[in-house]
């Protein structure tokens, strides 16, 4: 297993307020990583540096070997590295479907392919990936007008239409009925699996990272507290002192 | 949706064709004439006066036993009036729709110079007659437009003669002139005429600023102005500018021997600045005190005692020249005898009277040759300033003041 | 559907095609309807489609104005000499020295407002929200006011379109040119909408409507689209511009021109009252808009400002969605949202 | 040159008093309000009608605020409590529809003569008379100086003021802690129409008066603030007299007529650099 992607020493500063400090994680090619951390610790942040929302003070950031830290979003996303949002971002506007065509990679945005008439086989794709996350029959509804957990489900479905090589999911399950959350670890473990795609999952629910991940790295103020196993970080007294808020 | 827009067309289509298109020249014993003036925007208030003086010389003729008479019947006048909003591009259209869709076959002009070549291109190509009364502007004489005919002197005549007046004053020596002019037609115009003059004379334009149309501060022209100190200072810009000017200049106690401005009546430049206007020389189209005569209207005495008992405040100019264009009409038609356009538009090229107002007579680009400017000055005494014609000489009411006395004098 | 829609479309055409004879009289008022539906369309590419604000569009309109006519005098004759700097001469252009300028003209008239749109759109569409349309809006006020002291295209005091040859045909035959230009050029703008809009341009600026940063995230290149969505505003709104120059044949900075408080404002306003976003919405707007604006005009002489403002602030603040919005609100079904309940088990599927 | 970057600060700083109220609307209800040049120009009138009363006008300073603030109450009260939580595009359209609605409205109440109010304060000359400053114009900037100090104070000190700095800072927690909104919007508003009524008295006797001459008040006051930012009083007041001295300097060297151009074309620069600045940092202004 060949790495996809490398943190090597990031800082991250708003003004005096130290958001990420002195980050380093990797990420095996193919696997599921789990990124947890009390409220505040620093987790969005590092998403927010790694796909290039805003730049980092110092450090550098590896994708495929490809150096990203400098790149604007678009560019890496281009390069198969995308993100969900913990608030979902979807166009609310527009139907499950357009939202998902728009979602699709263009392989190029030439002129005459802005032009281009949206394929076919395109809408059919579509159509299947929002029956794999359960959400075909509301296909010709306004994306604005579904709930925040089929929102949630409709990103995760967009984010599946660009065909990235690698995930960043932020909070998959948060708002989400319970007893569909195990049907989404489901899915999310058919994606790593049979679509090849590697995770890399902010989650708060302990149930949900502990069945998914294979490595987790723990965050707490901005600083790398902890990784390894599920079974090592459950363990870890830092962990469970840093969530009860023991110092 | 699709039902919905059927339903709306058709409903346009009804809407369109419920409109009478009434082709309506003359209608019964009416002759109805089409004017386009600004009732709202920034020249609503001038606007109204030419609302009234045509108003005033409507009521005047058709209030007479013999009104208009052609082909051995007696006719009165009616206006169709709308509103262009002081737009240019409003104004267009409204012409176009006074033609098209009133049927109107005679125009009056709008107010200001701008408005008047908006819609002149649109009546000359409708072979329209429009006789104005408030479009001074040169460029609409140099057109080649041959149904538009102009009671009013040209705009650049309009402050010539206060820097022939200036030489004069000044042992036949060129003078050293400032000026600023709005960014319009007319203003401009009027610059052109300075241009000229200053050529003719050898003069030299050492400032030459434009003001903007909103117009509320020339403290930096007028700072300049300081620093030069030329002989004469030329203000246009309609009644903001002649308004800001005079309280600009006497704020910051520029000191001109002669300063020359448009649109003192229109703005009441005496009465709202009292003193501060005294020696402001200004070019008007008409006095009260000329002594020209009509049948309508008797003297321009008359007129403005007629006038102030009708509406309630003394015409400026713009009433009185609006008037006249009526009185131009009536009598071009009763000399065509027949409500022929062409035969009309003839009769008005034909033109040669006197009215109240100055005596008509047109150029072959319908300029009115047969009028010169006034220029009066603004002379107080004690609290009341009034309007004195100083030029030309011979109906001068009182003699020139020249040079201004300093403000550290007054 | 598919029957009734071209019943619809053919009706429409036939009675753009059949008016100027049904109501010779109100032929130059039609032209200019069409023109305000060129108007309230491309000013929805960016305010309803793209959800950027502008109240600049204008600027474009008056360039392709002042070009057109500058071209069609430049052509054949000293500039210069035409405008009031050099003395307003008159020259008389012959029949093919005037088609032919108007033709050239017209083509740079699309041509140079794309490329500034081209030019400035990378500086100003970066900018979101009321920044954008505070900054537009700066930028059609001071076109105007610089258009108003350049002395070459007659500075304040304007400059007249060249008049309509002599020697071939009335003053009928030079409205009926002029209507059915602007009607196909509505029409032409109408169709490339449409099909754009179909596109993945259109749902990609449907995209930054609805949420910019999102389409950022998933690898789509905003600011490449806007700017084309821009160009594609411009390039009509440059033709419309020439055509309006040459119908009213009197060019005024301010007033005509860059007309930012007339012209500028209501093609805003005719694009929300129809309903922004939505492709017939414009058309119905601006329609709407012509017919109740002259019927004021006639009228309520005097007050139909007082009238505009209120309907400004009733339409704003009341239907922000405009007549199709209400429609769809209404009607979603009409416009196809339907929940497939067919497809309900795909839901428990999920467990 | 000292003569006019005097008449720069001086317009500055009525400038600033206007930008005042439309940061404070701005930061406290999200409302931007084309119809500011209107209420300033609306204020100027009052003071004018006390002047043909036989007033002096100086007085409006105190008499147009007290109206104006029910002014703006009033048009609160009917219309923009309608657009507050709105999106600002709908704000910004729905007052321009007021704007043209009051400009004619004033057209025919008024009528549409150019006006001036005579203050016959005189004339202050430095430098041997190659400066001269009107007494109208200094008396203006100190009554702006005074006004805005009060301002600041009584957001300081008083109760609604602090409840005013409450909602703009967070409005749902304001309100979860018993704080009237509804009351704050409306004295907002109040507030921001009674400095325009001061502007205006001051306008009244310094420049012009006209119903169709308040947009350049409004963009002016606009574009004071976005430079400032919101919510940054000393910006506010220094960015005003950059932007009168700005002004006087443009129409001192490009001549008059690009003066208004001038003003608009900084307002885009001003924006475009702010952007292009902030685009380094891959944020955007919003």
């Amino acid at each position: 297993m060949s790495t996809i992607l490398e943190v090597n020493q990031v800082y991250k500063y708003f003004g005096g307020v130290k958001a990420n400090e002195d980050i380093s994680l990797t990420v095996e090619q193919g696997s599921i990583v789990g990124l947890i951390g009390p409220n505040g610790s620093g987790k969005t942040t590092l998403f927010n540096s790694i796909v290039g929302t805003h730049p980092i003070d110092k450090g550098n950031i590896k994708f495929n070997d490809i150096e990203v830290s400098q790149l604007p979003v678009p560019t890496v996303a281009k390069l198969g590295l995308l993100r969900t949002f913990q608030q979902t971002r979807i166009y609310g506007k527009l139907n499950c479907i357009q939202n998902m065509l728009i979602s699709s990679k263009s392989e190029k945005d030439t002129i005459f392919n802005i032009f281009s008439k949206i394929p076919e086989d395109l809408t059919t794709k579509a159509e299947n990936l929002l029956q794999f996350v359960g959400l075909h029959q509301k296909r010709k509804l306004r994306a604005g007008d579904l709930s925040f957990g089929q929102q949630k489900l409709l990103e995760l479905a967009m984010a599946l239409m660009n065909e990235p090589k690698m995930l960043l999911l932020d909070e998959p399950t948060a708002g989400i009925n319970p007893t569909l959350i195990n049907g989404i670890i489901d899915r999310l473990i058919k994606v790593n699996k049979e679509f090849g795609i590697t995770l890399l999952v902010i989650e708060h629910n302990m149930r949900v990272i502990m069945s998914l991940a294979q490595r987790i790295f723990c965050l707490a103020h901005g600083q790398m507290l902890a990784e390894g196993t599920p079974e090592q970080i459950k363990n870890d007294k830092r962990v469970i002192d840093a969530y009860l808020g023991v110092q | 949706m699709y039902k919905f827009s059927l339903v709306f067309l058709s409903a346009l289509a009804l809407l369109l064709g419920s409109i009478s298109t009434s082709f309506s020249k003359v209608e019964g014993d009416t002759i109805i004439l089409g004017a386009a003036v600004s009732l709202t925007g920034k020249y609503s208030t001038n606007g109204k006066h030419t609302k009234n003086g045509y108003e005033l010389a409507v009521k005047r003729i058709n209030g007479r036993a013999a009104k208009v008479q052609v082909g051995g019947k007696d006719y009165k006048f009616k206006i169709i009036y709308y509103d262009d909003e002081s737009n240019a591009g409003r104004a267009a259209q409204l012409a176009e729709k006074l033609i098209k869709q009133d049927g109107v076959k005679y125009m009056l002009g709008p107010y200001s110079s701008g408005l008047t070549k908006a819609i002149a291109p649109v009546t000359e190509e409708n072979k329209i007659p429009m006789v104005e009364a408030n479009g001074a502007s040169r460029s609409l004489f140099t057109k080649g437009y041959k149904y538009l005919f102009a009671v009013l002197s040209a705009a650049n005549q309009y402050l010539e003669v206060a820097i022939d007046l200036a030489v004069e004053k000044n042992g036949g020596k060129p003078v050293n002139i400032a000026m600023a002019f709005e960014q319009d037609a007319f203003s401009q115009d009027v610059r052109l005429g300075i241009v000229d003059a200053a050529k003719r004379t050898g003069s030299k334009i050492i400032i030459d600023d434009k003001l903007p149309k909103e117009l509320n501060d020339m403290a930096a022209t007028l700072a300049k102005v300081k620093a030069t100190k030329p002989d004469v200072l030329v203000v246009s810009g309609h009644s903001k500018g002649a308004l800001t000017a005079i309280r600009q200049i006497s704020e910051m106690k520029v000191d001109v021997p002669m300063l020359a401005m448009t649109h003192c009546d229109a703005s009441k430049l005496a009465k709202q600045h009292g003193e501060k206007s005294e020696y402001a020389l200004c070019a008007a189209q008409w006095h009260k005190t000329l002594s020209y005569r009509d049948k309508y209207f008797g003297s321009g005495k008359k007129f403005d005692k007629d006038f102030t008992a009708e509406y309630g405040y003394a015409p400026p100019y713009q009433a009185a020249e609006s008037a006249a264009a009526l009185l131009v009409w009536k009598d071009a038609f009763e000399r065509a005898n027949s409500f022929d356009t062409e035969k009309v538009r003839d009769a008005l090229a034909a033109t040669d009277m006197q009215t109240f107002y100055g005596n008509i007579k047109f150029s072959d680009a319908g300029q009115n040759i047969a009028k010169p400017m006034v220029l009066f000055q603004v002379i107080c005494d004690g609290d009341k300033c009034e309007n004195k014609v100083v030029a030309p000489t011979e109906w001068a009411s009182a003699e020139l003041i020249h040079p201004a006395p300093a403000w550290s004098e007054r | 559907m598919k029957g009734n829609k071209l019943i619809i479309y053919g009706l429409l055409l036939a009675f753009g095609l059949a008016a100027p004879f049904i109501f010779p009289a109100y032929k130059l008022q039609i032209s200019f309807m069409w023109i305000l539906v060129i108007l309230a369309l491309t000013w929805d590419v960016q305010g309803g489609q793209m959800g950027y604000n502008s109240f600049g569009n204008i600027l474009f309109f008056g360039i392709g104005m002042y070009i057109c006519a500058g071209i069609q005098i430049g052509m054949f004759f000293p500039l210069a000499e035409w405008t009031s700097s050099g003395g307003e001469k008159t020259f008389l252009h012959t029949p093919s020295q005037y088609f032919q300028g108007f033709f050239v003209g017209l083509v740079l008239a699309s041509i140079v407002p794309a490329i500034v749109a081209a030019l400035i759109g990378y500086g100003i569409l970066g900018l979101r929200g009321h920044y954008f349309a505070i900054c537009t809006l700066g930028l059609g006020i001071a076109a105007g006011e610089i258009a108003g002291g350049i002395e070459l295209i007659g500075a304040g005091q304007g400059m007249t379109a060249p008049p309509w040859p002599k020697g071939i045909g009335d003053t009928e035959l030079r409205s009926e040119f002029f209507y059915f230009l602007c009607f196909i050029l509505m029409v032409v703008t109408f169709i490339f909408l449409k099909w754009a809009y179909q596109t993945r341009f259109g749902l990609i600026l449907n995209a930054i409507r609805d949420n910019e940063d999102k389409a950022e995230a998933m690898g789509i290149y905003t600011m490449r689209y806007k700017i084309i969505g821009w160009i594609v505003s411009a390039f009509f709104l440059g033709i419309a511009g020439g055509l309006m120059g040459n119908m009213v044949g009197y060019i005024e900075p301010t007033e005509i021109a860059f007309a930012g408080a007339t012209y500028g404002v209501f093609m805003v306003l005719m694009a929300i009252l129809g309903g922004k976003g939505t492709l017939w919405g414009p058309v119905i707007g601006a329609v709407a808009f012509h017919i109740f604006k002259e019927g004021f005009w006639t009228f309520f002489l005097g007050w139909q400002y007082v009238a505009l403002g209120a309907l400004i602030v009733v339409i704003v603040v009341f239907f922000p969605e405009g007549i199709m919005g209400w429609l769809r609100e209404k009607y979603p079904e009409k416009f196809g949202e339907i929940v497939d309940e067919a497809d309900r088990k795909a839901q428990v599927e999920l467990k | 040159m000292v003569q006019a970057s005097l008449d720069g600060i001086l317009l500055g700083v009525l400038f600033a008093l206007i930008a005042y109220g439309m940061a404070l609307q701005w930061g406290v209800m999200n409302i931007i309000n084309i119809a500011q040049g209107e209420l300033v120009i609306m204020g100027g009138y009052i003071a004018y009608f006390m002047y043909t009363a036989g007033i002096h006008p100086a007085l409006g300073i105190i008499v147009s605020p007290i109206i104006m603030y029910f002014v703006g109450w009033f048009l609160y009260k009917t219309v923009i409590y309608k657009v507050v939580d709105r999106d600002l595009f709908i704000s910004i359209l729905a007052t321009f529809g007021i704007s043209i609605l009051t400009q004619q409205l004033m057209n025919f109440i008024f009528g549409a003569d150019v006006v001036v109010a005579q203050s016959n304060f005189g004339t202050t000359m430095l430098f041997d008379n190659s400066v001269t400053l009107p007494n109208a114009k200094i008396f203006s900037a100190l009554v702006s100086i005074i006004f805005a100090i009060a301002l600041v104070m009584y957001m300081k000190k008083s109760r609604l003021g602090r409840a005013i700095r409450a909602t703009a800072q967070n409005s749902r927690a304001a309100k979860i802690l018993g704080v009237d909104t509804e009351k704050v919007y409306a004295a907002t508003f109040g507030i921001n129409a009674a400095l325009c009524g001061v502007a205006g008295s001051l306008i009244a006797i310094t420049f012009t008066l006209h119903p169709y001459v308040g947009l350049p008040y409004t963009v002016r006051s606009f574009m004071i603030v976005i430079v400032a930012g919101l919510g940054n009083l000393p910006g506010v007041a220094l960015s005003g007299m950059g932007l009168g001295v700005f002004e006087e300097f443009a129409d001192y060297i490009l001549g008059t007529e690009f003066r208004i151009g001038s003003v608009f074309m900084l307002l885009v620069f001003i924006l475009v650099y702010r952007r292009f600045k902030l685009s380094r940092k891959r944020e955007y202004l919003k």
